[in-house]
């Protein structure tokens, strides 16, 4: 090479270099605004599911679906993003585009469980980051089930908060039981996904949290010769204003 | 460097310095107040009913001389540095909040307003500029006077004020669903607040051992 | 360098790297199994005593299993090497103590033997040049086994099981005075013990919590 | 370097040495008879009142042999080098106090002092250059034994020793309220004295629970 | 407070959580971009100093006019900055705003530096951080002092980079003197501000490599009982083609 | 989990694990390669020029026998992938940049182009979404060959070449000039770029030391 | 709590407390004038032979004046508390002792002694429970200047004093040598000696570039 | 626990508590001969090449006195247990091979080998699985005298001896190629192995200017 070309070349080299810099900047700032849509559509769930309401279910599934109006901001960006990670650029920018993702599944899956009182599967978020034109990029197994890990965090957040209304204990011993079950199939991948051994501590914790919940639920009312049914009216009667 | 730029950059750190130190100073002061306050709190656990306005009235020349404290910070600070500082004195001014906010429900039953603390703290709406109470400060102060409440309820039922239960447990129940209105950062604030939903969940299971046991009327008189 | 040292130099270096490859891939299929076990385990938190025996049954094959791993890296390793890199897979052997030990436990309420263990993992005595179960990791394996046992109390008492605290807090008891009168040099078994003192203080407020409310009949622990 | 200056520094240095490697000595024997200590005050968990004493009376002689310890490293330290040397017995030492204080309130349920401290260590008070209990040694063994309280609360009602927890819980309100009085530095003390909080409420939860179920006979606590 | 009045009253504050945390986000985002318009302004300098040029002053005056160019850009962002900083509100989020102003710092002085060979005034910072409005928020004596050290890494890879030039080991010998005047002018606001032995470390390091720069040519040249002067016309004699 | 689902995230993993190995053993391949080729080029210090060329030559087969390692891992990576896992070569695709540019380098004395690095290794134009030649590897490779000729300089002037510093000088400021375009992060390219001043330096160096002792002619052919 | 005993514990932590203050105070000082030292020394590597002795003449009377500071401190040390507090000031006196043994060393060509640094530094030999030298202090401060002079020895010749290498090598050697015959235990004082280490090499590469280019008159070191 | 089962356990930990205490021992008189054999050799670097076989001499009583340490170790490792306890005394042992090779290589200019270092060190062949020096060692302290060399390169050419850096960069090349040859972990050895080729480069640079100042006879290396 000439010494022009050496510069000539060397200028394209910049411009690749530039564009991938820039692109990976305006991700890195779409993934922080995809993560502050998610943890608004959490704590908005956290504060529906403990409206007042007769019909536990239909609660829910209100609650459900306002989370997921909050998370379709998150959509629309996810949207923008699709022309950016395409073909192999969804690898190339993973790590910068990973942490929006997870918290998104997160919160995702929160509004899942509130409703169904199950795991969203990996099909079920493969269909909320897509539109009429598919999938707006590749989902990481890795994302999927550390936004899922993330996810058992939160619902011992519900679980506890829960307790004291009519119905909480029920619904502790229920999210007891999903959080066992969580724990025990993730720690077949954790060989294959970095960080996740570390999530299933805090997940061991959260876990031992709910029971530790759970068993001062069962240990106080084995005293009483009750049906645990009973409890909240002999409790509403002295609490009611 | 020009000597008379490094001079100036100089002064202009001193003066920091200036006002650093003369906070410190008044910090120091402030904390000996709300350690002398937290300590006579500490008594209300076995204080019972009739004795507690009492208890109560002696905390408050104390913690109404902490408005000379504010006073004093707010004199040093420049204008429009006060998130500047404030770091320096959070943790007393939440524990000033804690305790004019445990008063004010012992006292009343009913919640300190964050503009009622303000005042109470002499702090001046004027000053907005160089020393206010901020939001988060206020918030980790009633969360201290919920997990105060969540040890009292405990040792009211031994002194055997069985109804005291029951009323703590509306009272908190009404705090705790305002925090829910509230979308935190993974911050210190979001881990207290996990921890009121366990001093809620405490007193809500010595409210169902008073009501099984009948230790309480049916329907208490309405606040 | 002498080419014919050379080549020995390298005959021994690639020697090496050939066992540790060797043993990498049998630690990676312990793990496997290991993590199999666990997580079977894990439903003891949730399975009553009566289907237990069943659910402990559905771990022995694969624990058992384990002893085709041992027999693997024995033959790997060259003769006076085990110290050498035992530490590949003392983590995987770790938790294999600790399953064997909770599954005996659970079975016959009896403390796993440091001979028994090795048994059950196949490891043969003869090998002791190239395969044992060295004391500290039977030890850690013991410790994690409280771990889980002072979990297991409160999920036990959760399902309404309220005999086990009582038998197993004399068992771990009897561990911990056990651990008491053993010489550990300052070192991660140390720190482990100290896990166990906080453990055994766990499962006496159980006990206490059940005794207090007679749901177990009244019967002061042996001293 | 000058010859003379060379060998004077290093005849300081191997002194230095000398001093460490006998304290380390010392300090091993010391940690020795603190186990067996420890280890024999742990059985106060599961000893019902009246074995009580003859258990205490146990401990008497090993404790007061510790005093053969403090005059050994008393005499190996130069003169006012006590405070270099400190840090190697610290534990040890809070240890000590702590068996000491815990003999002392199961025995006469009172609080054991620092001078009353130091002499049952053979502490010489002629010795103030070389050797002398620091205020934060006792504090931290006074805490350590708050700790054990709160544990062997729990442990007494369960033998159904139900007058232990309004007792205990004076004794230890009184301890509290005496820190809350002290002036603590920002340091391991301030941490391990916020222990001491969650202990006294834990203690209160142990008298609820049995006040609850008038297991004794009311009589609120005096303040 | 009735229970309406506390919901009512934490309803402001979450308004007034999310506006903090929102502004917040701004301005982080803000930051970045002045930090990556900073950065390329360095390489453009680092790029235009080096170009062959029989007058070196007009070619500095040059390379300073370009890199002050591409700063504007920062300018830009930093007016629209105003508005979110007034008030108490700069010290507020000035953690989060920090990291821009000292990477501009750092490339404003650079420019000032290769025009000027001198250390850019506390003044002079300030009277590029505004418009004929005034300023367009403080300026943290911490912000410029901090700037100022990294810019002392810069100017390392310039003295180096610079030193097989003709006239670079002059100039080479320039920024020692220059460097070295820093790091003892800046030691004495090191306890008054966090960071600053820190980055004195570097500026020791960087200084440590311009001396030994300096040093290998002093001893090459002793060697040689030539003037300085004249070793660059004998090497062109031999290299130029 | 739905077992299914379980089962087909599973098996997701398990493809990429599947990857994963199979990139390990043809880079443990290439690395030898390059071992070997690194090796034969350690001896052009000691080569004077005559015989370069064949030292260079016997390089060419193992160089060019890269590619099928390149074919290898085009072949096991899926579609869009490379990026995922480019990470594991990158060190010695580097080197083989290296290797590829110091030979073209001593043949020629041109540089060596992207498009042609690609060529040598194989890499084919069509696989762009599994396998490409990163501009930043390309540019690693040329700077490790900037720090070996930094080297050969020195070691060219003993054998008594004394043409080749202005040579290499020449050829360097070129590379140099060419890397003051980019605008680099602070990552270790930028770190790598620095060392390439220091090289150009002390080839500057060399230089004047030729040039002064009047070693070379004053005006050498245009190459 | 015994009120006379609480109040005499908290009467000895608040003499601790204004004891650790008052020294605060003059470490603040001490580090002030330390900097102003350190920087004028930093003006050596600039400065020619001649103009030395006036430029050590400057740091003289700042360095006197620290022995204000030792004496202030001197005053507030309880008797025999010395190593209790001396963490306080321990850098800032290395740093002391760092620029009296350079100073020394350019003046004259020799090490400062221990007590001869003590004596500039005013310290008291009467002192000896209050306040003294210690030798790890000391040797700190002898490596500081040994890592300086490293410096000074590139930065001289750049000056054209190309003297300076060997004499400022035999100078480093002999203090090498010394500190190889002192058993320094293995903490932060052996680690800097590493680095002494470390600059010979660097001083010795000097030496050879001035020898080898006869810009000195040959003269093997004395052996 | 089983009492017997218990003084089993406890008697293995005390064992490995004894062989850890004697080792100690052992290694600290070792680390204090190798200091002393690392001081000796310290002056080679001003130490003419007519006087070298003397102080060469010199080290050789002490050397070969280690030949008790590893006598000793030996003695006190059970059977098998070799590589649990080495690294105790691996940083002595690398010290040692380094010094023998450095005394070989002045003194024949012939490189040692395994066996022959294995020798020196008096380690005997049959102890096979108590003791041995394992190649890592033995490649550490290979690597530890290049280091030496290039350091000695420098002083020789400034005691005038301007025929060694030849002599050297011939043998430290040969031992460069040999260690490109090695498969080498990616582990501390690798990291040195780095460090070797920058001494080589900086030996080649001191032939360089050696050769252009034409202090040695012109005479390419051989290949
Ligand atoms: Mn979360
Ligand atoms: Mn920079």
């Amino acid at each position: 090479m000439a010494k022009d070309s050496v510069l000539d070349v060397f200028e394209q080299f910049r411009e690749e270099i530039d564009d991938g810099n820039d692109r990976r900047e305006r991700l890195i700032k779409a993934s922080r605004d995809v993560t502050n849509i998610s943890k608004k559509s959490i704590f908005l769930l956290h504060r529906l599911v403990l409206e007042d309401s007769s019909d536990d279910q239909a609660l829910a599934a209100r609650a459900a679906s306002s989370g997921r109006q909050k998370l379709s901001e998150a959509n629309t960006i996810f949207k923008n993003m699709r022309e950016e990670l395409i073909g192999d650029r969804f690898w190339r920018y993973q790590r910068q585009v990973s942490p929006g993702v997870q918290e998104y599944i997160e919160a995702l899956s929160f509004a899942h469980y509130v409703e169904h009182h199950s795991l969203i599967s990996y099909q079920q978020v493969q269909n909320a980051l897509s539109d009429s034109d598919g999938l707006f990029f590749p989902l990481a197994v890795s994302d999927y089930l550390l936004g899922l890990s993330d996810l058992t965090g939160e619902l011992m957040r519900f679980a506890i908060s829960n307790i004291s209304r009519r119905g909480g204990r029920l619904k502790a011993s229920e999210v007891c039981a999903f959080v066992r079950e969580c724990k025990s199939d993730f720690e077949r991948f954790t060989p294959h996904i970095r960080d996740l051994s570390k999530k299933q501590y805090v997940t061991a914790n959260s876990l031992e949290k709910i029971e530790a919940a759970a068993y001062a639920i069962a240990v106080r009312g084995s005293e009483y010769d009750l049906p645990p049914e009973k409890w909240d009216d002999l409790v509403a009667q002295v609490t009611t204003r | 460097m020009d000597p008379r730029d490094l001079e100036s950059l100089n002064s202009l750190l001193e003066q920091d310095v200036g006002v650093s130190e003369n906070i410190k100073e008044q910090v120091k002061e402030f904390d000996k107040r709300i350690r002398t306050i937290v300590g006579i709190l500490g008594k209300i656990h076995s204080t019972p009913s009739h004795s507690m306005p009492e208890l109560l009235d002696s905390v408050d020349p104390v913690l109404h001389s902490c408005s000379e404290i504010t006073l004093a910070i707010a004199d040093v600070i420049p204008p429009d540095q006060f998130w500047r500082w404030k770091d320096m004195w959070s943790n007393s001014m939440r524990s000033a909040v804690y305790a004019a906010a445990l008063i004010q429900y012992l006292r009343n039953g009913t919640l300190l307003s964050l503009p009622r603390a303000s005042e109470i703290l002499g702090i001046n709406g004027e000053w907005k500029d160089r020393f206010s109470l901020p939001v988060e400060d206020y918030l980790h102060g009633l969360i201290s006077m919920v997990n105060e409440l969540s040890r009292y309820v405990i040792n009211a039922v031994t002194l055997g004020q069985f109804e005291e239960p029951v009323r703590i447990s509306n009272f908190v129940k009404e705090i705790f669903s305002g925090f829910t209105m509230l979308n935190l950062k993974n911050d210190s604030l979001r881990r207290r607040f996990d921890s009121l939903k366990y001093d809620l969940k405490k007193i809500e299971e010595v409210v169902y051992d008073v009501s099984l046991r009948k230790l309480v009327p049916a329907n208490p008189p309405v606040q």
